[in-house]
């Protein structure tokens, strides 16, 4: 039985099946890296790109960087305290959600880009007072329309920068790569 | 062939008349009684086609019970945690490191028989080195599973590899458990290879005489051997330095294991003498196993009775007699010397051992290990009977796995903050030991239908080297040396 | 690692001296609880229910230990004694974690338990002289709504990991920030534990060891028969213990 | 908006974040399905990530301690003591900490309910860690549920409508009182277990006996040398335990002073009289006799002659009827006699018996001697909060007995329940239970599902403590008067709605003189009319010109305190002259022991809903989710039993089974069960666990009003089953059980 299976994989018609299937395996892990990949959905086409060409500051918007741990989303109020201003709100399509979302008082639901486990305690203050710009983990803003993310928060990304950053000081090597700093 | 088996029943009657009598020897000693090869091999073939309605109802049985007990359990382990498992504050290790322990100190047997005496040149070991070897690799595979179920969380049991990663972490080579690791990994590696050396004949003699699947897995496992003289010297040279090289890793395994222990800064577990002491009761619990799978396969594989005589369970029975006074010395030692040393913890945890609620356990252990191979094994006539050793050996592995017992959960129990000393009861430990069990059975019913279990060509190698000469009136056995 | 592991340069002997650090007064302990409930709500502690609690496996980060000394009518409690992570300075859990779990601070010399590192072996809690971890034997539940009153800043484990108590090192890392923020050190009593800030008899003090003005140090100058739990096996514990009475 | 927006934000934070964690990293990283809804409009003090403070007052009893909540995005995150507040200046009780799991208790009532009596409020059937049962809908809104609540004051005669509200003497009490007064309803009834277990009115009854004045003496433990202690349990729930627990914290303040000396005298030893020098288990019943013979030695040995109030005892019979040594009693006398600052407080059990006013006064009186009121270490009388001219004690058990009876004439025809679960609370004996049968309408305000809100025709939900507005008068602990101030910390979580609101809104529906009582718009402008007239008082921690900036003060800071003692001295020219009874308590019943309910310094009497509070283990005994009952090993041998075994405990009113704990610090003749299990509706996690003690208390009252708890006596019978208690500490290492022969 198993010798006959066997015999079969060897003519042609089961090589074909034997590279189908390796195929149809490996495109589906492809598939399933790049879903991975791909900057999710979300309610608002929002384009960072037009914003950050007004001249709009990361701050203005994400206060909350320089303050705490959190960048936060902003409030629609603040979206909205320019945006009713603004002719093209009431007629384009893509910012209806964000009108109805005012009128029914209906949150938008942003979904995060950028993201560390929740067992990693990062504080977005302490970065931008060690002076890294905003542009160094979330990538050049400008260039982007719907936020994604240009490289993957992991361990490796946040050790390479606190090893360089900390260069040959050794009090602040041992902050910087101390266990506890982040993870507690 | 059936003349064998019944001239091999009653040489051993035959030979309290007949001391001398060269036909006595012959019957008594496996290398004195050769066989044409081609028979042998035919026999040892015969074993293993073989198979009654009987192996194929226990082979399910046991297939059943691991399903159940190993990956079922197991699962549901995975899925819900370790809760549904006995351990608790203070006994965080339980009767899963019980089994790992006791599983390494089984798969200790085979190298003891198939390097130790190969290198001593023991002349008895030949029919059975396979036999024991294979438990080694079984054994390890259990304690491999066994230590797996112990962790919380053992899907992410690959960080205890060493491998370079962005997160710049190691494992932590201060830990006895990387130790453990990296020493039962090599073990497993080793012994498996050690395992395959000497098959390799046998496989080829297999191959050349099995048709169907059979032969293509003979064939793929055989790696071409056609036994020219070229081939035998690298075998020979291989095996002779794995034999040597070999025994270090067995003894460094269990004295790792012990250092488990041992390195802990707690009472009763931090003792010097660990490391021997595990090691000679690995090899307790490892003869006791070997001496049980040699009586079940004597007795339920065809043509057995010849390769496996009363003389290997006479000389192995010596062996566990020894080995059992070399325990008792340990046992002694460790108890006499920590008992000296006066700390109130240690003094508490001995009473505990002893009076305890697990005092039961403790008096079995030195029944079992001690009393009863001392009172049973001195006597040539009891340690020739098959199923007498066999109860002995079976008393003295549950001697041993009580003895892991008492040093793991039982001795957790105790520690020196009182307020948090509390029992262990074990829960879904028990399928799960069960499971290895009946895993490690299946394994060995599996691979006795599979490989050759008797090296043949060692035992013919060795009927070659044995004559029996005439001196004066007095018949005398004589071994060349061949390698 | 980049940096080296520096637990085994402490050796006995050697003056010690950490850098966070607890007094205990056993004598104002009333045994009360209010720590360790202070403890659950800060931390995220599980409950584990009837049955597991009973059986070992409560996820206490501090207990209160009491015992009794005599039999009736002479009978006495002793004094009530809270048993937490001691933070040793050379503790016995940090050589034998195979993953690095289990490490020590050096830039906060206490203990760390790095849970997303944890695989769970429980080596460190055999090797725990004053038996203070608890292990996440199951995936305990909190039910809806109550996990609303979690604290972000602690993460939420869950089943096979070891944890025990920090020290409430988010709460040093809070202070540390805004420290720094507003350009200057943390000052002492400027923060404090959770099991320290609920004590209604104020019988925990925690502070700066490392610091001779810290309150911490001056108690530990003024009692002076500190006892540090089981010290003679060379743990070099952070929290110093008086009995009083 | 904000709380139910962040709610959703954690959820999908913590709750998708944490639960739907990959395999391989075990914690998991963040799920990429997270979903994160912004604030509309953020308030302008609020930063992502960053926590706010709010101040408030405890509702976990009644003792009115500031409270600082830590919050996040709407929710609440943390308790902590308000440290401005000078009661409990910045500490907390376990029951303060565990506060939150009330707020977040996945059995609270969600909105207006019309019931049936009886009938199930939430599923009980599954196992209490999962997520899956639901509580009753809601089926009526608000508008309809305050139209209830003015026909039922509106239909009625006003004597036939009726309030029974918890122990705080808070804002709704105020509110209730000044409808009362109005409108000739029934003055609000305040009652809770732990007044009862405290014996309040007992202690204030004697206040007034000794010193001609009501009010509720004040301890001061901690400036004190030697405190003598009957009975009182202020280390656990008594009064009000955080205050007694600074003080007793300096009492033992050994750095700067001598360390002072507590001696305890009790049958049974409580986890105060675990902290003492010394524990005396005397008889119970004979604590007036014993504090009278030291009264008597005290005097002998300062040389004064002996004054009338102790001329009649004789020491060497209290020696012998109360089973101390009368060199025991020598000594005792000679510590307190000797001591610059010796104290001595009656409380708990000691006053729960029959002659407990008797036992109040002898003890007062042993202060008299040593003449300490109004001195440092001394007794003085509670400094009555800003908002009060004269003490209001809760009422006696006697007088919730005399209300029940109106109950069961028929003379009450609308009963207002709000923060006291009578079914639970009182004791069967009571019969509070039959005579609600004979009450048309009950209306309910309970938060969470109890047995009360059970048997209630409709359950009106009121906001949780940290979601509501009010002011707490502290009615003892502080130096200072003080007025703790409450406000919503977050947002309602359901469809609750502040009783006060409610009844506002259905005075206004009832009109006339309803409407007239209470001519408020809601809460808050009731709030700040009560508390304008402080605005003007002198010697505040905070003033400010106006109401409004008084408010915002009053809501930073927690309350409004004066700066100033507010402690008065008694009275105690005429105390020795009296004439004291020394006579021994009576107790009830057939039994061979004497049988103590003591409050379980855990639970309380409303701390059972609370997982974590459960799992705390009992200071004295480490039991964690049960109910047990303590007795001494000698008995337990006696009676063959072991621990964890079942007996039937019986009294005059009733039977329980409860697991023996053998308590190596009780007296033989006696056993003590704890009060606060039992329940039998109030939420998965008090459910079904332990039993109720007040079930075996009968109908027996001091000479104050108070319930004589502890004067009961019980019969005991194994039965021969187990029920092991889940305990932390070890049986073996503890006691030594199961290690083998010698220990």
């Amino acid at each position: 039985m198993i010798k006959r299976f066997f015999d079969w994989l060897k003519k042609p018609l089961g090589l074909i099946a034997v590279g189908i299937t390796f195929l149809a395996l490996f495109s589906l892990a492809a598939y399933g890296i790049s879903l991975s990949q791909q900057p999710p959905a979300q309610p608002v086409q929002f384009p960072h790109r037009i914003h950050i060409g007004f001249g709009i500051q990361c701050l203005y918007c994400h206060p909350g960087a320089a303050k705490g741990p959190s960048a936060g989303i902003p409030a629609e109020a603040r979206c909205w305290g320019c945006h009713n201003q603004i002719v093209k709100t009431q007629t384009s399509l893509l910012l209806k959600p964000l009108k109805d979302s005012v009128i029914s008082g209906k949150p938008l639901q942003w979904v995060p880009v950028a993201q560390v486990p929740d067992f990693v305690q990062f504080n977005h203050r302490a970065h931008i007072a060690a002076g890294q710009n905003c542009e160094n983990c979330h990538g050049d803003m400008s260039k982007m329309t719907v936020a994604e993310n240009p490289q993957i928060f992991n361990m490796g990304f946040c050790l390479k920068c606190h090893t360089k950053v900390a260069g040959e000081n050794h009090d602040l090597l041992v902050k910087l790569t101390d266990c506890g700093t982040c993870h507690y | 062939m059936a003349g064998y088996n019944k001239k091999a029943e009653t040489a051993h009657v035959k030979a309290e008349h007949n001391q001398h009598d060269e036909e006595h020897f012959r019957e008594k000693h496996l290398m004195l009684d050769p066989l044409p090869r081609g028979q042998m091999n035919d026999m040892v073939m015969e074993s293993m086609y073989t198979t009654s309605w009987k192996f194929w109802v226990v082979f399910a049985i046991l297939s059943v019970i691991v399903a159940w007990g190993l990956f079922y359990s197991w699962g549901r382990m995975i899925l819900e945690g370790l809760g549904i498992a006995g351990v608790n504050r203070p006994a965080y290790w339980g009767i899963f490191l019980v089994n790992t322990v006791f599983w390494i100190g089984i798969s200790h047997a085979g190298t003891f028989i198939s390097a130790i005496l190969r290198v001593f040149k023991a002349e008895f070991r030949r029919p059975f080195t396979r036999a024991a070897e294979l438990m080694t690799t079984f054994g390890l595979v259990q304690a491999g599973f066994s230590i797996f179920m112990h962790m919380g969380r053992v899907w992410v049991f690959y960080w205890l590899m060493p491998y370079p990663n962005e997160r710049m972490l190691w494992p932590n080579l201060h830990s006895p458990l990387t130790w453990d690791l990296l020493a039962i990994t090599t073990y497993l590696l080793s012994s498996t290879m050690y395992l395959f050396l000497p098959l390799i004949p046998d496989l080829a003699m297999a191959r050349d005489r099995s048709t169907g699947w059979r032969k293509n897995f003979y064939k793929i496992l055989a790696l071409g051997f056609r036994g020219t003289e070229g081939e035998w010297s690298h075998l020979r040279n291989a095996m002779s330095i794995f034999a040597f090289a070999i025994i270090p890793v067995m003894f460094s395994v269990h004295t790792i294991v012990s250092w488990d222990f041992a390195a802990a800064t707690r009472p009763g577990w931090n003792s010097s003498i660990f490391g021997p002491y595990f090691v000679v009761g690995a090899l307790h619990s490892g003869m006791g196993a070997v001496i049980m799978v040699l009586a079940v396969v004597r007795g339920t594989m065809k043509n057995m009775k010849y390769f496996i005589r009363p003389e290997h369970f006479d000389a192995i029975g010596k062996l566990m007699l020894i080995i059992s006074m070399t325990w008792a010395y340990f046992f002694f030692n460790d108890y006499m010397v920590q008992w000296y040393g006066g700390d109130k913890w240690t003094h508490m945890l001995l009473h505990f051992h002893e009076s305890g609620p697990m005092g039961w356990m403790w008096f079995a252990m030195l029944i079992f290990n001690i009393a009863i191979p001392w009172a049973v094994l001195w006597n040539q006539k009891w340690r020739s009977t098959p199923w007498i050793v066999f109860i002995v050996g079976l008393l003295i592995n549950v001697g041993m796995w009580f003895e892991r017992y008492i040093i793991i959960p039982i001795s957790l129990s105790i520690n020196r903050m009182p307020f948090t000393w509390r029992l262990y009861h074990p829960g879904v430990e028990i399928p799960l030991g069960i499971g290895t069990l009946a895993f490690f059975i299946l394994l060995y019913m599996a691979a006795s239908r599979l490989i050759p279990l008797i090296p043949v060509w060692e035992v013919e190698e060795g009927q070659m080297a044995h004559e029996l000469k005439k001196f004066g009136r007095e018949t005398v056995v004589t071994v060349s040396e061949l390698e | 690692m980049a940096i080296e592991l520096k637990v085994s340069e402490v050796k006995m002997g050697e003056a010690y001296v950490g850098k966070w650090g607890m007094v205990i007064d056993q004598d104002m302990c009333t045994g009360c609880q209010a720590c360790v409930a202070a403890c659950a709500m800060e931390n995220n502690l599980s409950f584990v229910g009837e049955t597991d609690s009973g059986y070992g496996r409560s996820m206490h980060w501090i207990r209160i230990e009491r015992f009794w000394e005599g039999s009736y009518p002479e009978v006495k409690m002793t004094p009530n004694q809270p048993m937490l992570c001691q933070q040793c300075g050379a503790a016995t859990c940090e050589p034998v974690c195979p993953a690095f779990a289990t490490v020590h601070s050096q830039a906060e010399q206490l203990n760390l338990q790095v849970y997303n590192r944890c695989v769970g072996t429980r080596y460190c809690a055999n090797n725990c002289p004053y038996q203070v971890r608890s292990f996440n034997w199951r995936d305990y539940k909190r039910p809806e709504p109550l996990p609303n009153q979690l604290n972000p800043d602690v993460t939420v484990r869950r089943r096979g990991v070891m944890e025990k108590c920090t020290f409430c090192i988010q709460r040093i890392h809070k202070a540390q920030d805004k420290a720094k923020s507003e350009g200057r050190e943390v000052v002492d009593g400027e923060f404090t534990t959770a099991c320290a800030q609920a004590c209604p008899a104020s019988a925990i003090t925690f502070g700066r060891v490392d610091n001779p003005d810290s309150l911490v140090s001056q108690l530990a100058r003024v009692h002076g028969h500190g006892v540090k739990h089981l010290e003679e096996l060379g743990t070099l514990p952070n929290v110093t213990y008086f009995k009083g009475g | 908006m904000s709380d139910k927006l962040s709610r959703r934000d954690f959820l999908k934070l913590a709750g998708v974040g944490a639960v739907t964690t990959a395999i391989l990293t075990g914690c998991g990283p963040a799920s990429r399905l997270v979903k994160r809804e912004p604030y509309l409009q953020m308030p302008e003090y609020t930063y992502n990530g960053l926590s706010t403070y709010y101040a408030t007052t405890c509702r976990e009893c009644a003792a009115g301690c500031g409270l600082i909540i830590r919050t996040s995005q709407g929710r609440a995150l943390k308790t902590e003591g308000n440290a401005n507040n000078p009661l409990n200046l910045g500490k907390t009780c376990a029951r303060g900490q565990a506060t939150l799991q009330g707020l977040y208790n996945p059995n609270r009532v969600r909105g207006p309910i019309k019931h049936t009596r009886g009938e199930r409020l939430y599923d009980t059937a599954t196992d209490p860690f999962n997520d899956d049962f639901a509580d009753a809908k809601s089926n009526m809104d608000w508008a309809a549920a305050t139209q209830t609540v003015a026909d039922a004051l509106k239909n009625n005669k006003p004597e036939e409508i009726a309030f029974l509200m918890g122990m705080a003497p808070d804002h709704l009490f105020d509110l209730v009182t000044d409808l009362a007064n109005a409108t000739g309803i029934q003055s609000p009834v305040r009652f809770g277990a732990l007044s009862m277990f405290e014996s309040r009115a007992t202690l204030s009854k004697a206040s007034e006996n000794l010193f001609g004045q009501t009010g509720l003496p004040l301890f001061d433990v901690g400036g004190a040398q030697v405190v003598f202690s009957f009975g009182a349990n202020f280390l656990e729930t008594w009064l009000s335990p955080v205050s007694y627990t600074r003080g007793f914290s300096a009492l033992r303040e050994a750095q700067t002073k001598q360390r002072g000396k507590f001696v305890q005298f009790e049958s049974r030893m409580s986890s105060t009289a675990g902290k003492a020098d010394e524990w005396m288990p005397l008889r119970p019943g004979t604590e007036a006799m014993v504090a009278l013979a030291i009264g008597r030695l005290v005097s002998e040995i300062r040389g004064i002659p002996v004054p009338r109030a102790f001329s009649d005892i004789d020491p060497l019979d209290a020696a012998s009827k109360s089973g101390i040594k009368l060199e025991m009693l020598n000594h005792l006398a000679e510590m307190f006699a000797n001591s610059t600052g010796a104290l001595a407080i009656p409380g708990g059990a000691a006053l729960g018996q029959s002659n407990g006013l008797a036992v109040a006064e002898a003890v007062l009186a042993l202060n008299a001697v040593v003449n300490n009121f109004g001195k440092p270490g001394g007794v003085f009388f509670s400094a009555l909060a800003p908002n009060q001219t004269e003490y209001q004690g809760p009422a006696s058990a006697k007088e919730v007995g005399e209300f029940v009876q109106k109950m069961i004439d028929g003379k009450i025809k609308v009963l207002f329940v709000h923060g006291v679960n009578p079914f639970f609370e009182l004791p069967i004996s009571l019969q509070f239970g039959g005579a609600t049968k004979n009450i048309p309408q009950i209306i309910s305000f309970a938060t969470f599902p109890d047995e009360t809100a059970l048997e209630a025709d409709y359950i009106f939900p009121d906001h949780h403590g940290l979601e509501s507005w009010g002011y707490q008068r502290v009615a003892t602990g502080s130096v200072g008067s003080v007025l703790s101030g409450a406000q919503p910390v977050v947002s309602p979580f359901y469809d609750t709605r502040a009783t006060a609101d409610v009844l506002i809104a259905a005075a206004q529906l009832a009109g006339g003189k309803f409407a007239a009582a209470l001519p408020f718009k809601d809460e808050v402008e009731f709030l700040h009319s009560k508390v304008t007239p402080l605005i003007n008082e002198a010697d505040g921690f905070f003033s400010a010109p106006d109401v409004n900036t008084f408010m915002a003060y009053f809501q930073q800071f927690g309350g409004w305190w004066k700066t100033t003692d507010g402690r008065s001295i008694p009275n105690s020219a005429d105390v020795l002259n009296r004439s004291l009874s020394s006579a021994e308590a009576e107790f009830a019943g057939e039994g061979e022991f004497f049988f103590v309910p003591f409050v379980s310094p855990t639970l309380a009497e409303a701390g059972a809903n609370k997982p974590w509070l459960q799992e705390l283990p009992d200071p004295t005994t480490t039991v964690m989710w049960n109910t047990w009952v303590e007795m001494n090993p000698v008995t337990a041998e006696e009676l063959g039993l072991e621990d964890d075994d079942l007996v039937s405990i019986t009294s005059e009113a009733g039977v329980l089974e409860v697991p023996v704990y053998r308590y190596p610090a009780i007296r033989p003749d006696t056993i003590a069960i704890p009060f606060g299990q039992g329940h039998t509706a109030y939420g998965r996690y008090a459910e079904k666990r332990g039993v109720n003690p007040t079930d075996l208390i009968g109908q027996n009252f001091n000479e104050a009003g108070d319930l004589a708890f502890a004067g009961m006596k019980v019969k005991i019978k194994k039965i021969g089953k187990k029920k092991p208690l889940s305990r932390l500490e070890s049986i073996m290492g503890v006691y030594g059980v199961g290690l083998g022969e010698e220990k």
